[in-house]
């Protein structure tokens, strides 16, 4: 069997690789995978780049596709992806904001956003609103705050007014009365939010193996889109994936609190891995234009389409 | 020439002098003290005590928001939480693995670069310069590169503590070995004793307070990095709870960590205290 | 201005170092006090100057000060205490500095006691760049700067070379024939002491006691260096004392 | 008793005379020397440019991957658009502001705050343990806590330079103190200098030395902790345009970022030195 | 073993420091070298020791060291350049390690030099428990253990009180008319000059040239204190090089 080592948060959405994992599709698949987990996205891309790790997810970020501009890693699959009706990220607003009067998407110009970093999928989605809505992303006031961590603790005190925020923790804050809903970003863009990635060097020399994973990680994502996103799943079904789950994510809570969690958290991942390669040029193409990413990236590099339906 | 025992004359001698008598003696003002500070040893507990009654007091009415402070029986609480489940052991076992390993080899590869430049003119000229540029990096800065270069694994943690105690403690050797009184060299070779002699039973003995001192800088910049470190896919560790308490804005857990590193600090201080005590015995 | 010294007794904590003491030091004359390593002589000499409180036992000054001294007893450190980061002026002019005179005033007497002491050239000197005999002469410049009443001088030629001591000897004693200053001298060598005092007062060892008081009538202006009758008198306390510094000199630090 | 000048005893005098002679007549081995390393000025620029040099042929030779470090010729010229595009100037302007004001604001408060404990009981049993304490805790574990404190502007950022700063400050300054000659201190009391007077001429000037020494190592820490300042919602700054570089994986902006650090760090160092040259002009 | 010293000069890079010294110093003599402060005596016995290289003339030894001598030219420093890590034993078997001898030997010398210098209950004590007057004497065990040709001196007794100086003065005494050790002895002190030296040498202020050489005929064993011929031949000394003192005292470090 070939030797895989998985690069994984343990975050609802990388759940797909460990419903494989679990359920044996990666054994099926003559694949003896291994996790190994990281705190974030980034320095996953970057062990992949230097060999530690054969795959990982991330978001199509900038730091990700500057990799992928010096040859170490592309896109092979597509995996978290807004959906219209299916909870997504989310809007947010401060309370202090709400009530001085931003109560809705449109009213974002002039208000601060916290995201990460520049170049971030936050950076990304807010441009995205931006087009959507029709204002430009210089009305706004975007903070970049390195960490999730700092960004709640931003908006709950007020210093920021709005932040886009994954749903289980969104939907926690709101509910504990900290920061008010605007509105969820599939209604703005629906685009490719994160992506299956390995290194050029497996592409390359063991693409049969690739292919075999990405069928594996395929089986994963079918289960986990039918059993936690249909809104008419089995809940017995649901019970146990949620049990696979939580070996993983939210592991060091009882199950009974870990849970919910896990259940809102549950964001639409592509049908059969399949990749919106659209989405993703135009991922690049605002990355380029914002002098974010050198132009002698191509969608070439960013991406290999043979592996998954594209479209 | 005459003996004779003084004292006798002057003034007659009355019981229990004022300070100001009729006939003009006078005693001498006092005018020295003072300027010698005194530790009182109850202060710095009664204070600490105090503080943390008045943070108490202050989150439970409400006066601290808890966003801003959590109240301090919450701390406890996260940090008992974190003693029953056992993490703490794993946590602390984790991060001192990587503390010690890094802080041993850099420790030793710094006493040996420091002694190389405290001792010949090339490494000296060659590197002496390099480690001034390179030491004030932000090792956090370097992370990216770390990755690439050390891998993820203990590689690239190891090797963030490994840089942060090398370079202050090739400054502490190369500084002691600068300071060693040139007399004691100068009398070891009036002996003829052997160059290798002169190094191991003059010089680096004369440099060893220099080189614990350094020991106890590099110690707490390791212990600072650890959170630096393990920003790196580390699951356990102190700096790793550290981190995701942060992440999560979860204050009682974050100052919990918090207070371990810093306790983890002061035993480090207090162990290298006794090495000083033990090994420069014989210092006045 | 007489100083008097009566029943004296002092200790730290548990370590009795003066043993009833009694002392007066006349106005104009020198008193040596010698004695082993470690017997008490800067204890005293603190006492004296008030730096230190006495444990029991008390020093008085009989008489007022002269008119105009602006410190009445004054001392000069065996490693004379300059502040490195004033010049020979500016170590003067600290002394002068909480008092109420005249700027000109400050300066006309910085110019007086440099000329006495032949420190004109150097006023603007830092003392990094004086011998060590040099620097003794710009703090004996700054005690004569307050004019005082007595002066009192801990060890303050032990720090020197010899030669320089010979020469700072000299200074001193042609110092005290123009002012005729009264001073409490401490020493551990025998030839100052014998040279510089007209009473020599004797300490035993710790808890240091008046052993002997000796007082020497020849002039100072006519004490020689191969003066037999000196050459005397220094043997004789040598013999009185040599036990004691045999016994101070090996005793442990820490016993 | 004779006078006469010696040297005109022993063999005769031959020119010329061999290390060792038939008539039992030899030279005196040399057996000092050494122990004193002589930097050689041309050593550390000729290996900084065989440094660079072997880099750059590495790289262009594909023996160093772009991915593992960048060719110097990148980093130049990651370095020359930043000039060019006038972001150096901005950046810096953003960076030396947090700097100045902080670094100034935490040395005069830990100064203020060394000077009591030097001085007085109370304030060195209640706060000599508590900044030995809390000097150790490494600032980037607190940052979120830093976000709700001073907010997300320039608050927080000074807040963490200042933090910084005021404990070395702080150590530095009653270590000075404590080292101050009380035998300075008592000539002054023998003068009867006022206690105020004390302080002011003896005991500060005094303490001035280890106060710059103090000050050398706080600027370090400042600097290195700028990174971490400007992790908190910073458009401008060195920090942040590293932290960005690091984020993009632009490993050529990175390490350019590293060295203007660097650079930064050697330029305050160096204006340092400048100042105990002039200040400290007095000393030996 | 003689030591001749032969038309040396030597200088620190432009600063003329020692012009044309010959000396010789026989076997079995103390010859003392005086003259003031900076005038390159600590420079003139380390080119004799071959501390340093001179830069003109040269020094050579006449004879063979005597047999057994480990380390035939050995120094007596003026700061005792005791290792503060090390007792009193360890200090002295420093100086033994390097050489080809027995554990037992060892053990012996030690014991055989603490005992000449009575310092046998002081074997196991580390230095900073000791008086400086014994720190010096440990130095001397330990240049004795060595087995010696010639003591090489610098100023060994001027980082001593006067009493402590006077009391190893007549150790020193006592030591040569038992060993009878070959000796070049540096110091200020004019005194110690005409107590311990069969020869003194007077150097001029810098560029130190030879002045005169006196030689006293007097056994060392009967110089008193107060010996009369001593006292003139020191008053003598002192003429000679007073003015030479003044000038050195007078001379700004950095001019
Ligand atoms: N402030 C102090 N606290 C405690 N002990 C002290 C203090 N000052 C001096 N002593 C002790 O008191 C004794 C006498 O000390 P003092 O300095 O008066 O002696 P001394 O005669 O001046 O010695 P020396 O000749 O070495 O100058 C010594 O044993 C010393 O250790
Ligand atoms: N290694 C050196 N390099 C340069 N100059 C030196 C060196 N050693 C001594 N000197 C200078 O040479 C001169 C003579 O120094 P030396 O120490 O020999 O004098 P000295 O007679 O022993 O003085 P002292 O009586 O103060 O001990 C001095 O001016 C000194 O500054
Ligand atoms: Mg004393
Ligand atoms: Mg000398």
């Amino acid at each position: 069997a070939d030797k895989v080592v998985i690069g994984a948060l343990r975050f609802t959405s990388h759940a797909a690789g460990f419903i494989a994992y679990e359920k044996g599709y990666f054994k099926d698949e003559g694949i003896d995978a291994e996790f190994s987990f990281f705190q974030a996205a980034q320095p996953i891309a970057v062990a992949t780049a230097s060999g530690d790790v054969d795959f990982g997810i991330a978001g199509v970020t900038g730091g990700f596709m500057n990799l992928a501009d010096k040859g170490a890693v592309r896109l092979v699959a597509g995996v978290l992806h807004e959906k219209k009706g299916v909870d997504g990220m989310m809007i947010l607003a401060s309370n202090q904001a709400y009530e001085a009067g931003l109560d809705a998407v449109d009213k974002l110009p002039g208000h601060s956003l916290a995201m990460t970093q520049v170049g971030s999928t936050f950076h990304y989605m807010t441009a995205r609103i931006a087009e959507k809505v029709g204002f430009s992303l210089d009305e706004m006031k975007l903070v970049p705050l390195q960490k999730v961590g700092s960004m709640i603790g931003a908006l709950k005190s007020g210093q920021v007014d709005s932040m886009i925020m994954v749903p289980h923790i969104a939907k926690g804050i709101v509910g504990a009365g900290d920061a008010k809903q605007l509105g969820w970003l599939y209604d703005y863009a629906e685009y490719q939010i994160s992506g299956l990635f390995t290194s050029t060097k497996n592409i390359e020399e063991r693409r049969e193996m690739v292919e075999r994973f990405v069928r594996a990680y395929a089986k994963g994502i079918a289960d986990f889109n039918r059993v936690m996103l249909a809104a008419d799943a089995d809940p017995a079904e649901r019970d146990e994936m949620v049990k696979i789950i939580h070996k993983y994510v939210y592991n060091e809570r009882p199950y009974e609190d870990a849970a919910p969690l896990i259940i809102s958290g549950a964001m639409n991942l592509n049908d059969a891995g399949a990749l919106d390669i659209t989405d993703v040029e135009k991922q690049m193409k605002w990355f380029q234009d914002a002098g974010l990413v050198p132009t002698s990236l191509t969608l070439d590099k960013l991406a290999d389409t043979s592996f998954v339906e594209t479209y | 020439m005459t003996d004779s025992v003084s004292g006798t004359a002057g003034a007659p001698i009355t019981d229990d002098a004022p300070a100001t008598e009729a006939g003009g003696r006078r005693s001498v003002p006092f005018r020295g003290g003072g300027f010698a500070p005194k530790p009182v040893w109850y202060v710095a507990p009664l204070m600490f005590v105090a503080l943390v009654l008045l943070w108490e007091f202050g989150s439970s009415n409400g006066y601290i928001s808890p966003l801003v402070l959590p109240a301090p029986t919450e701390v406890l609480g996260a940090f008992s939480d974190l003693v029953r489940s056992g993490m703490l052991a794993k946590h602390l076992q984790a991060s001192l693995t990587r503390l010690v390993i890094g802080f041993a080899c850099g420790a030793t590869l710094g006493v040996l670069v420091g002694v190389a430049i405290g001792l010949y003119s090339i490494p000296r000229s060659a590197f002496k310069p390099l480690v001034a540029a390179i030491f004030p990096i932000p090792k956090i800065a370097l992370l990216p590169l770390f990755i690439i270069w050390f891998g993820i694994g203990e590689g690239s943690k190891v090797a963030t503590i490994l840089f942060g105690s090398f370079f202050p403690m090739v400054i502490a050797t190369y500084g002691g070995i600068d300071a060693v009184d040139r007399n004691l060299i100068r009398m070891g070779q009036s002996f003829n004793l052997s160059r290798v002699a002169i190094v191991r039973n003059i010089i680096l003995p004369s440099a060893l307070p220099a080189i614990l001192n350094g020991m106890r800088i590099a110690a707490s910049i390791s212990i600072i990095l650890l959170v630096a470190a393990e920003m790196i896919g580390a699951e356990y560790g102190i700096g790793a709870y550290v981190l995701l308490a942060g992440n999560l804005m979860a204050t009682d857990q974050l100052i919990a960590g918090v207070a371990t590193l810093s306790i983890l600090g002061l035993i480090v201080s207090w162990l290298i205290s006794l090495a000083e005590r033990y090994f420069l015995r014989w210092r006045a | 201005m007489d100083l008097e010294i009566r029943n004296l007794s002092h200790h730290y904590d548990k370590l009795e170092v003066l043993r009833d003491i009694n002392i007066t030091i006349p106005s104009g004359q020198v008193v040596c006090v010698v004695g082993p390593s470690g017997c008490g002589k800067s204890t005293l000499i603190r006492l004296i100057g008030g730096l230190e409180q006495p444990a029991e036992g008390e020093i008085n000054q009989i008489g007022e000060p002269p008119q105009g001294s602006l410190n009445p007893l004054t001392y000069i450190f065996q490693d004379f205490a300059l502040l490195p980061w004033r010049t020979v002026e500016g170590n003067i002019s600290l002394v002068l500095e909480g008092h109420p005179i005249s700027r000109e005033e400050v300066a006309s007497r910085i110019a007086n006691v440099l000329d006495r002491t032949r420190l004109s050239d150097f006023a603007h000197v830092y003392p990094k760049q004086l011998s060590g005999g040099m620097k003794q002469r710009v703090a004996i410049a700054r005690a004569l700067a307050v004019n005082p009443a007595v002066l009192l001088m801990d060890e303050p030629l032990s720090a020197l070379d010899s030669q320089t001591r010979e020469l700072l000897m000299d200074d001193l004693v042609s110092l005290w024939e123009r002012e005729r200053f009264t001073a409490c001298y401490i020493t551990h060598n025998l030839n100052e002491a014998v040279r510089l005092g007209h009473r020599v007062v004797v300490l035993s060892r710790r808890p240091g006691e008046i052993r002997e008081t000796v007082d020497i009538d020849i002039p100072l202006s006519e004490r020689k260096v191969d003066s037999p009758e000196l050459a005397r008198t220094q043997t004789k306390l040598w013999e009185m004392m040599r036990e004691e510094a045999l016994t101070a000199d090996r005793q442990l630090a820490d016993a």
